[in-house]
């Protein structure tokens, strides 16, 4: 068995207690371990990503047989999260410690790790009950970094935030209690034998269960009409955060992704063409519901955080098709997505942090105008699919996959028309930030604070600072110019999904010791 | 017995959410226990119901016992969400000393284009 | 057909522009003149290398190139030089090359020159890239890139917010055709299965046979009409020329308006030829045609003449195209070259005018013939042709426009196009000569804003030099005539008749409108004053404030829907979630059916009756008296021992254990909290939304009820016999719900504890945010003395705890010890230890408490998270999995034998986490208290009657 | 026919549901807060006596096991009881009795709830 | 050194029996287990208690204990009774005053324990100086004589016990 | 005999705590309420040995004697937050 798939768990599962309970009153030690941290993760990640070329690699934890015991899954697809995840996760860190968010309130790193755990967990599991722990993993761990450095506008977000996951979470539970009633297991490979077996007449209670673990989660991947609680959240949200919670709404994404196409996906008469008639829909409204947030922030962290709302509705137009094409664009999107909403949140955080709050109300500009302009332009292309970044790339793959011709109509119009007012609303807020500011002047800016070195909003962004943004920018241009052998990756991972014999061999095969 | 279970559930569930579409934090702290309840009880239902038959191995092999994966699975569901309970208790109440305010919505949105301080 | 020939020579010179756009931004500090010779080399050297290619194209050769990029897609990066892209890259890259020299003498000190040159040469690549593309999706990311570095380069006077909004007007009108196309190209692709360009034009039968040949002929005009500008899209062009006038020139006659036109042309053997492109395209290019002469003829500035009489000149190129016929795609290419050299020569004139006067406003000028001979003779040389006077290359293209119009029948009607047309040609007659005549002619004047003269060589060599383009080709047509001929040659796809182009073709009907409509159009411009007065007068509906209106309302409709449904009003978010979810599940239920029930039902005892009352009624009680908070949190507790004692009954000690404790410590948490929050709530929601409530929540809770209930009655079978089964032997311990915790699905309550450890660290944080952020003053100033007992930590409460701890100790110890055999085990056992240390602290406070004791609770978490991940990872040291457990049974003298295991450490992780958090959680707490300046006791009662508690007091 | 021993552990069981009802019934049945207090805190003690005495004794005669884990319950609730008891009639005092209605103390300090208790020499 | 290991021997004694209580068997390894508990949980404990009364006259404690035990045998029967067929309009409650002499923390509580067990009576609240006891009785006539009886009756073994 | 005994007692107790439930919900006191939670808690200790002598286990006996515990400490909270408002303090 190979030990290394548990390795991204427990890593940070034993760093995290480390450096929240030894290393808590001495930021130094806590940053260099959590940084330590997130390179190891990183070189696992990549690891198992060379690793994970075979056939799914099963981890059987305790040494309890499938489906007895949780078993952890290695393929292409977990490979490729995990990896998402851990570069994804260095970056921010980095720009996190630069800029000294880690240090405006308590834990920071702590609740860090323990986010990667239960992100990473989550990807690798193939278990239905562990993915609900890890879920709440991640989650609660999610609170904490929402809520950090606190903040009455933070405070209330962050409660939403709370109450909304919870609502979630309970969901949750009810549509496990019903699948572990009908099915008996627990165990996803076994769920999907089992699954074969029930016929459409007796299927009443797994479609409901079914239907239930997609609103579930939806609410994870801001779906509508459970999207509700993101742009609050991601705009309150610390900006490292809300660009590590890039990778979150990508979770919610991914559980579709595994659960509805292994376990209740194409071939099962039980639940055939359940979600699907609702998960199209419900992404059509999702893109336009973020074009239109987009279109009519005020605020930048909100335009961001719909810019996200859009780009999941987007994905989930993808995913709804359930096809080998469509999943694997839904891949190269969902990677694309996630490091755009990542850059963006990062620009955002240098500019808000430079303009002292992130109005888009014109104010005279800026240190280093120019500088931010050029990266707010680049994310803005990156989240807005415009060419010469991967977004249009996956945009295009999106549209290609979407063929369908009793739904193409409409996908595509909600995805370019979502597209035109992501690009129409983009634009007014870089203009407003970065074109209107130059034709203002500051002039009693300067009387208000003489000690122009102690004001963060004076301080120019060093090196270090800018260099996490730059090389997520860097991870997006890679992913153009090699769109072809990451699409190659992720036909081979999508193949993998939607072999459910090959998954359930893999599992449920003789290897674990009786 | 199954009816009095389901009932039971059916009347916390509706309660639950009733008070977690109230307007104050308080009252959805409490819906969001009743509901945590609620769903305990569901889950652990399906196993089905069994009387006198707890999932403690005797030394008479010929016992009967109920089903005891799904009580595993409330008791991890009832730890979680005790942790999460807590830190939502703790989240309201910073909202609340923070703004003055328990209520759970949000104040309607700016219309100064004010930002908010990073 | 034409051969093809493999050559990456031209992804270079596709390239080059992109490469070099990487050095002016950093060169700038070399100087301006390094900057603009670094721009030039690359777009020479790309020149050049398309000039050796030339020979090759001119006799009929294809070059190609391929370089594989994303095949899962269709996508590849692959090129190829025909006819038709060799004349428009040699007009990027020839104009680029003037434009370079022109705008290092043009852009004043001021302006970040490098930036410029950047802009340019990313505009230029793309440009190219458009024009030089074997694959349609390559063409959109191109076409996509002209829309984004025309953006930067419309914009790049950012101080101006003409610029800006000029900027913003032109992405988001050739972005949202852009974004059509993009449609278009891939339903073209559907219907040919290739996005190969070389592969659809030779499928041109199948897509117009195509039930999607409409939309796909739609979407794809909308992006080549809006990029050129032809009507109702034309507005954003003028507007475009708040950009610098080298950028005018470049981008808004030259090149990227013609892109759209190119598009025609490229996509003719494909979508050409059927009503639906004549009637769409053609009318198209002769409506603009006519309304962007006529606007042009009032327009004042300089500028936004030049820039509606290339709308005309563009709705004229569309209108060729729309006729479908091969002479009209001739006569389409040839204007296309004549466009170019007259239009952008007039630009970089109204350039220098600018320059020079300070003022672009013709109402302002007249007279410069004198003070800039040279100019004069460029701009009235550039003038001439564009109004169509023999002798220069325009009137040899307006003729051929002329002589196709007069042959096109329109929606039966022989004389619409023709008449149309001559309208159009007769008012760019006038505009042009109006160009001349009012900002030459006439008496010199001296009220110019700056005293002009002709400007230094740099900045006329380049109009100049297309002048003598303008008359070569007017002079001697026949120089032009092979590249026009390949060109056109490769827009109709090889279906050519045989022509020539000459000055003299007799006297056609083109000529005699010809030359009315110079006549006329001389007249009219004599007439201008009066007309101008009445066009002034005349309402006319403004493009540039209809959009801004239309994009002012589409942010304000856009902002009051997501402000109106995203206004954090969570109770409606909550809402629409349990709404949603029910109806979707019952929807998802009412499809399928069910199997016949196969339990039989358990009996009711009366017992179980009773507390089915009890719980129904504390629950219903709960919600009516949600808003007496205290009273609320005594009934729950109603509901949970009623559970807890359910479980037992159903066969869960387990679960009642944890469920009872759990919840004693919650309502501790509760009442902690409660404590610093108001202690009722106000009735907020009026009769008809708790209505509405109750009827979402009984639904809710009625399909819950359901499914428990419809599951209840079936039986499956479940994977749990495998546990009772292997439990004692595999696991080594009889209470299988302890060993599913523990061992079977150990790493689910690793994931629990961490998740307690994390709420730990939370709370902990939140805390310290509390306070040492601006809610600290409103802590310390709270007051909460108001008529309270005064008896804090009565004597009789004291006493009893001293003795119920240390029992309650061995409570916890017990359960945690027997825990995998019998109910119990870690988690009940932190929480009795913490209920424990709970009591201690109701008796005797905090403070009292806490200075007895040197424990982190921190670290216990610490511990407990470690100590259990540890237990897991030590499984390596045997090679097994992460969580194997091993036990074995130990004999002692004096003691029967006992089990012990790995089991054991971790279920004391478990343990330490539990106690650590639940302890940590009322540490924190309390903090709020003693910080919101509560009194710290130091005695461990309020009045110790006897004399050892001073006794101890002196002690220490 | 009944043994002994099973009459000893009915009459036992009975005893402990009488005082549990009384005990119960004297909540709804008394009129005062102060006077209901006395029904659960008495009452009830002795019930659950009863049937604590009752699972020892069936143990002990009809199991044939000793079993005195039932003593622990004891134990805990004759601790805990009167506490209890303390507690919630302070809790009624203080919210529906003045100080003047009340007996004095008899000592130069009132009541707990009322007076704030002498100072002690540590402070 | 010793009074360092083992605190409150008498404690430890209580919770070695607790843990005997808690397996409900007893066998020499739970006797060990016990015992280890009983030692080391007193030392865990021991700061919360930092003053043990020591018990004298270990005769007088079981006399006392057996009448408490009859009294709250006979007291709950005879209030039982009363709450079950006394109608409400007959029951003379009252507060009464008993003062101390006790000042042991311990035989404080003890002392207002008993009287909550037993007839008729509840402690309700010490005075602040814990110099007196406010005691509900349930029903009585004769206050005085419910003072007295407490006083000889509980109070004065319990000074023996504990002073 | 027993068994008619345990019914018996069940059935006291069961009433018993419909008694508390009504007390419960009626009030009028906070006290009451508490008094009333801890009462239930106390009769459902009783059930809950009997139960146990019903069934012929000891299974059930740290359910009771945990709720002993833990009523009494939920008590005494409920009561501290009325008398003082902060539990802990
Ligand atoms: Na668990
Ligand atoms: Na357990």
């Amino acid at each position: 068995m190979n030990h290394w798939i548990i390795a991204p768990v427990v890593l940070p599962a034993l760093l995290a207690p480390v450096i929240g309970f030894v290393m808590r009153h001495d930021i130094v030690l806590a940053r260099t371990a959590s940084i330590f941290g997130a390179v190891a993760m990183l070189a696992i990640a990549v690891g198992l990503f060379v690793m994970s070329g075979g056939d799914p690699q099963v981890y059987y934890l305790g040494n309890w047989p499938a489906p007895f015991g949780i078993v952890l899954v290695l393929d292409r697809l977990s490979a490729v999260m995990v990896l998402l995840t851990s570069v994804l996760a260095l970056i921010v860190l980095l720009h996190a410690v630069a800029t000294g968010w880690d240090s405006r309130g308590r834990h920071f790193h702590a609740l860090f790790q323990f986010q990667l755990m239960g992100i990473v967990g989550a990807f690798l599991t193939g278990d239905i009950f562990n993915l609900f722990v890890f879920f709440e993993i991640l989650l609660i761990a999610s609170y904490g970094l929402m809520i950090h450095s606190g903040g009455k506008d933070r405070m209330r977000a962050g409660l939403q935030y709370v109450v909304i996951n919870l609502a979630g979470s309970t969901l949750f539970l009810f549509a496990l209690g019903v699948l572990y009633a009908t099915t008996g297991t627990l165990n996803i490979a076994d769920l999907a034998l089992r699954l074969q077996e029930i016929p459409p007449e007796e299927a009443a209670l797994v479609r409901v269960a079914a239907m239930l673990l997609l609103i579930v989660f939806g609410l994870k991947a801001a779906l509508f009409p459970v999207q509700f609680w993101l742009p609050a959240t991601y705009a309150n949200a610390p900006a490292p955060v809300a660009a590590l919670f890039a990778i979150m709404t990508k979770v919610g994404a991914y559980a579709i992704l595994r659960i509805h196409t292994v376990v209740f996906g194409p071939g099962i008469d039980a639940t055939d063409g359940l979600v699907q008639t609702w998960l199209l829909p419900a992404a059509i409204v999702t893109i336009a519901i973020g074009a239109i947030g987009v279109l009519g922030a005020r605020r930048l962290m909100p335009l961001i955080a719909f810019s996200v709302v859009g780009s999941m509705g987007t994905l989930m137009a993808a995913i709804s098709a359930f096809t080998p094409e469509a999943t694997t664009a839904a891949l190269y999107y969902l990677v694309h997505s996630t490091f755009a909403a990542a850059v963006l949140f990062l620009v955002a955080d240098l500019v808000v942090t430079r303009r002292g709050r992130d109005s888009l109300a014109v104010q005279p500009a800026t240190v280093q105008n120019g500088l931010f302009a050029a990266l707010f332009f680049a994310a803005a292309i990156a989240m807005a699919g415009m060419p010469p970044l991967s977004g249009f790339l996956g945009k295009l793959l999106v549209l290609d996959a979407l063929r369908d011709p009793g739904t193409m109509v409409w996908a595509w119009a909600a995805i370019l028309l979502g597209s035109l007012l992501t690009i129409v609303g983009l634009a007014r807020a870089g203009s407003q930030l970065f074109w209107k500011s130059v034709s203002v002047t500051n002039d009693d800016a300067d009387e208000e604070t003489p000690e122009a070195d102690e004001d963060p909003t004076k301080r120019p962004a060093g090196a270090t600072e800018v260099a996490p943004t730059v090389v997520a920018l860097a991870v997006l241009a890679a992913l153009t110019v090699l769109a072809g052998p990451v699409s190659n990756y992720l036909d081979g991972a999508t193949e993998q999904l939607f072999d459910r014999d090959g998954y359930v061999t893999s599992v449920l095969g003789t290897e674990g010791e009786e | 017995m199954e009816i009095v279970v389901a009932s039971s559930v059916a009347a916390l569930t509706a309660a639950g959410v009733y008070l977690i579409l109230r307007l104050r934090t308080f009252a959805t702290i409490l819906g969001l226990a009743l509901l945590s309840y609620a769903v305990n009880v569901f889950l652990f239902s399906s196993g089905r119901l069994a009387i006198d038959l707890p999932p403690i191995l005797s030394k008479y092999g010929d016992a009967g016992y109920t089903d005891p994966l799904p009580q595993a699975l409330v008791l991890t569901a009832i730890v979680i969400s005790f942790g999460m309970t807590a830190v939502l208790v703790m989240v309201a109440l910073g909202a609340f000393v923070e703004s003055d305010d328990d209520k759970i919505d949000m104040d309607s949105p700016d219309e100064t284009e004010e930002g908010n301080a990073p | 057909m034409s051969v093809t020939i493999d050559d990456h020579l031209l992804i270079i010179i596709a390239l080059l522009p992109f490469i070099g756009a990487l050095v002016p931004g950093i060169m700038i500090r070399a100087g301006r003149n390094a900057c603009a010779t670094f721009t030039a080399v690359p777009t020479a050297l790309a020149l050049i290398m398309l000039l050796v290619k030339a020979p090759a194209v001119m006799s009929g050769q294809v070059i190609t190139a391929e370089i594989e990029w994303l095949p899962q897609l269709g996508l590849s990066a692959s090129f190829f030089l025909d006819g038709l892209g060799l004349l428009f890259a040699g007009m990027i890259l020839g104009v680029g090359l003037l434009i370079t020299l022109y705008a290092r003498f043009y852009l004043s000190g001021d302006d970040p020159m490098g930036q410029f040159y950047t802009f340019l040469l990313l505009f230029q690549g793309a440009m190219l890239g458009i024009v030089l593309s074997d694959n349609i999706l390559l063409l959109l990311i191109f076409w996509e890139l002209t829309s984004l570095s025309s953006f930067l380069l419309i914009g790049y006077w950012k101080h101006l917010p003409e610029g800006r909004q000029g900027a913003r007007m032109a992405l988001a009108v050739t972005g949202a055709g852009g974004l059509a196309m993009i449609g278009g190209m891939l339903i073209l692709g559907n219907i040919v299965g290739s996005y190969n360009l070389t592969d659809i034009l030779k499928a041109g039968d199948l897509i117009r046979a195509s039930d999607w040949y409409m939309p796909a002929l739609i979407l794809i005009l909308l992006g080549a009409f809006t990029k050129s500008a032809q009507f109702p899209f034309h507005f954003w062009l003028p507007h475009a020329m708040a950009a610098p006038t080298p950028v005018s020139a470049y981008l808004h006659s030259a090149t990227m308006v013609k892109a759209g036109v190119f598009l025609m042309a490229r996509m003719w053997p494909a979508l050409a030829g059927t009503d639906a492109w004549f009637y769409i395209v053609a009318t198209t290019g002769l409506v603009t045609m006519v309304i962007g002469a006529l606007i042009a003829l009032f327009k004042d500035d300089l500028k936004a003449l030049l820039a509606y009489s290339t709308v005309s000149h563009l709705g004229l190129l569309t209108m060729l195209l729309g006729f479908g016929t091969p002479l009209a795609a001739m006569a389409a290419v040839f204007h296309i070259i004549n466009h170019l050299t007259f239009k952008a020569a007039l630009f970089m004139t109204a350039g220098i005018v600018d320059h020079e006067t300070h003022t672009r406003d013709i109402k302002r000028l007249g007279g410069l013939r004198k003070l800039m001979p040279i100019t004069f003779v460029i701009g009235t040389l550039a003038a001439l042709s564009m109004a169509g006077i023999p002798l220069l290359n325009g009137f040899l293209s307006k003729e051929l426009m002329l002589e196709e119009a007069a042959h096109t029948k329109w929606a039966g009607s022989y004389y619409a196009v023709p008449v149309m047309a001559t309208i159009g040609a007769l008012l760019s007659v006038a505009y042009s000569f109006r160009f001349i005549g009012h900002v030459f002619l006439g008496p010199v004047r001296d009220d110019y804003p700056s005293k002009p003269h002709d400007p230094p060589f740099g900045l006329w060599a380049a109009p100049a030099l297309l002048v003598v383009l303008v008359v070569l080709i007017g002079l001697m047509p026949f120089l032009a005539e092979p590249l026009v001929k390949t060109a056109a040659y490769a827009v109709t796809g090889g279906d050519m008749p045989y022509f020539h182009l000459k000055i003299w073709h007799g006297f056609t009907p083109a000529l005699y409108m010809s030359g009315f409509a110079t006549l006329a159009g001389f007249i009219l411009l004599l007439m201008h004053a009066p007309l101008d007065r009445i066009w002034a007068a005349m309402p006319r509906p403004e493009a540039k404030a209809i959009f801004d209106r239309l994009i002012a309302a589409l942010v304000a409709v856009s902002r009051r829907i997501s402000e109106a449904t995203h206004d954090g009003a969570m109770s409606r978010y909550l809402a629409i979630f349990v709404v949603a979810t029910t109806a979707l599940g019952y929807l998802a239920w009412r499809d399928a059916g069910m199997p016949a029930p196969t339990r039989e039902l358990l009996p009711i005892p009366p017992l179980v009756f009773v507390g089915w009352i009890l719980l129904l009624a504390a629950t219903v009680s709960v919600v009516f008296l949600h808003r007496q908070r205290f009273l609320a949190l005594v009934v729950i507790g109603v509901i949970g021992l009623t559970i807890s004692v359910g479980f037992v009954y159903l066969s869960a000690p387990d679960l009642a254990l944890t469920q009872i404790s759990v919840e004693t410590v919650t309502i501790m948490l509760l009442l902690l909290a409660l404590h610093y929050m108001p202690k009722s709530s106000p009735i907020e929601s009026g009769t008809g939304r708790r209505l509405r409530d109750g009827v979402i929540a009984l639904a809710a809770g009625g399909g819950v009820g359901a499914l428990a209930y419809s599951f209840m009655l079936r039986n499956t079978s479940t994977i749990s016999q495998y546990h009772l089964d292997n439990s004692y032997e595999g696991g080594g311990g009889t209470n299988v719900v302890n060993v599913i915790l523990v061992d079977f699905r150990g790493y689910d309550t690793y994931g629990e504890i961490i998740v307690l450890g994390i709420a730990g660290l939370i709370i902990y944080a939140v805390i310290e945010a509390l306070l040492n952020g601006p809610a600290a003053r409103k802590l310390r100033n709270a007051d909460f003395s108001a008529d309270r007992s005064r008896d804090r930590h009565p004597l009789m409460m004291v006493i009893a705890t001293r003795v119920m701890m240390p029992v309650a100790f061995m409570v916890g110890a017990y359960i945690f010890l027997r825990g995998h055999n019998q109910p119990g085990g870690g988690f009940v056992a932190g929480l009795v230890i913490s209920i424990a240390l709970l009591m201690q602290y109701m008796a005797s406070g905090f403070a009292w408490t806490q200075m007895r004791q040197r424990i982190h609770y921190h670290s216990f978490i610490g511990w407990g998270v470690l100590v259990a991940g540890l237990t897991g990872a030590a499984a390596w040291l045997y090679a097994s999995p992460f969580l194997t457990s091993l036990y074995g049974y130990v004999k002692l003298p004096l003691i029967e034998k006992f089990g012990i295991g790995t089991a054991f450490f971790f279920d004391l992780g478990v343990f330490l986490a539990v106690l650590g958090a639940v302890m940590l959680m009322l540490h924190s707490l309390s903090r709020i208290a003693r910080f919101a300046g509560e009194t710290v006791n130091v005695e461990p009662m309020d009045y110790d009657p006897s004399d050892h508690g001073q006794a101890e007091e002196k002690e220490n | 026919m009944a043994s002994v021993s099973e009459i000893l552990i009915a009459f036992f069981i009975v005893c402990g549901g009488l005082f549990g009802l009384v005990g119960s019934f004297g909540l709804i049945k008394l009129r005062e807060s102060m006077q209901r207090l006395h029904g659960p805190t008495k009452a009830t003690t002795l019930g659950i006596g009863c049937v604590l005495i009752a699972s020892m004794l069936y143990a002990l005669l009809v199991k044939d096991t000793v079993s005195f884990h039932e003593l622990l319950i004891t134990l805990f609730l004759f601790l805990t009881a009167p506490i209890t008891a303390n507690f919630v009639a302070k809790t009624y005092i203080i919210r529906n009795i003045k100080e003047d209605d009340l007996p004095g103390s008899q000592s130069e300090y009132g009541w707990s709830v009322y007076d704030d208790p002498p100072p002690t020499k540590g402070e | 050194m010793i009074s360092r290991l083992i605190p409150h021997p008498l404690l430890s004694i209580t919770l070695t029996l607790v843990w005997l209580g808690l397996v409900n068997k007893v066998t020499p390894g739970n006797l060990l287990l016990g015992a280890i508990f009983g030692l080391v949980v007193p030392m865990i404990t021991a700061p919360y208690w930092p003053d043990q009364p020591t018990l004298r006259r270990p005769l007088v404690v079981v006399r006392y204990i057996l009448v408490a035990l009859s009294d709250i045998v006979v007291a709950n029967v005879q209030v039982a009774l009363m709450i079950a067929f006394k109608p409400n309009a007959n029951f003379k409650s009252r507060w009464i005053t008993v003062p101390l002499e006790l000042t042991s923390p311990e035989a404080i509580t003890v002392l207002a324990g008993t009287i909550t067990m037993t007839p008729g009576t509840l402690s309700a609240m010490l005075s602040a100086d814990a110099s007196s006891i406010l005691v509900h009785c349930l029903h009585t006539e004769d206050p005085e004589g419910e003072v007295a009886n407490i006083k000889q009756r509980y109070e004065r073994p319990l000074k023996e016990i504990f002073e | 005999m027993i068994t008619a005994a345990l019914l018996f007692a069940f059935a006291c107790f069961g009433v018993g705590l419909l008694m508390c439930l009504w007390r419960m919900l009626v009030g009028t006191d906070s006290a009451d309420r508490i008094l009333a939670l801890d009462t239930m808690v106390i009769n459902v200790i009783a059930l809950l040995v009997l139960y146990g002598i019903l069934k012929g286990t000891a299974i059930y006996f740290e359910a009771a004697m945990l709720v002993a515990m833990v009523g009494f400490v939920s008590t005494v909270a409920y009561c501290r937050f009325v008398l003082r408002g902060d539990i802990i303090e």
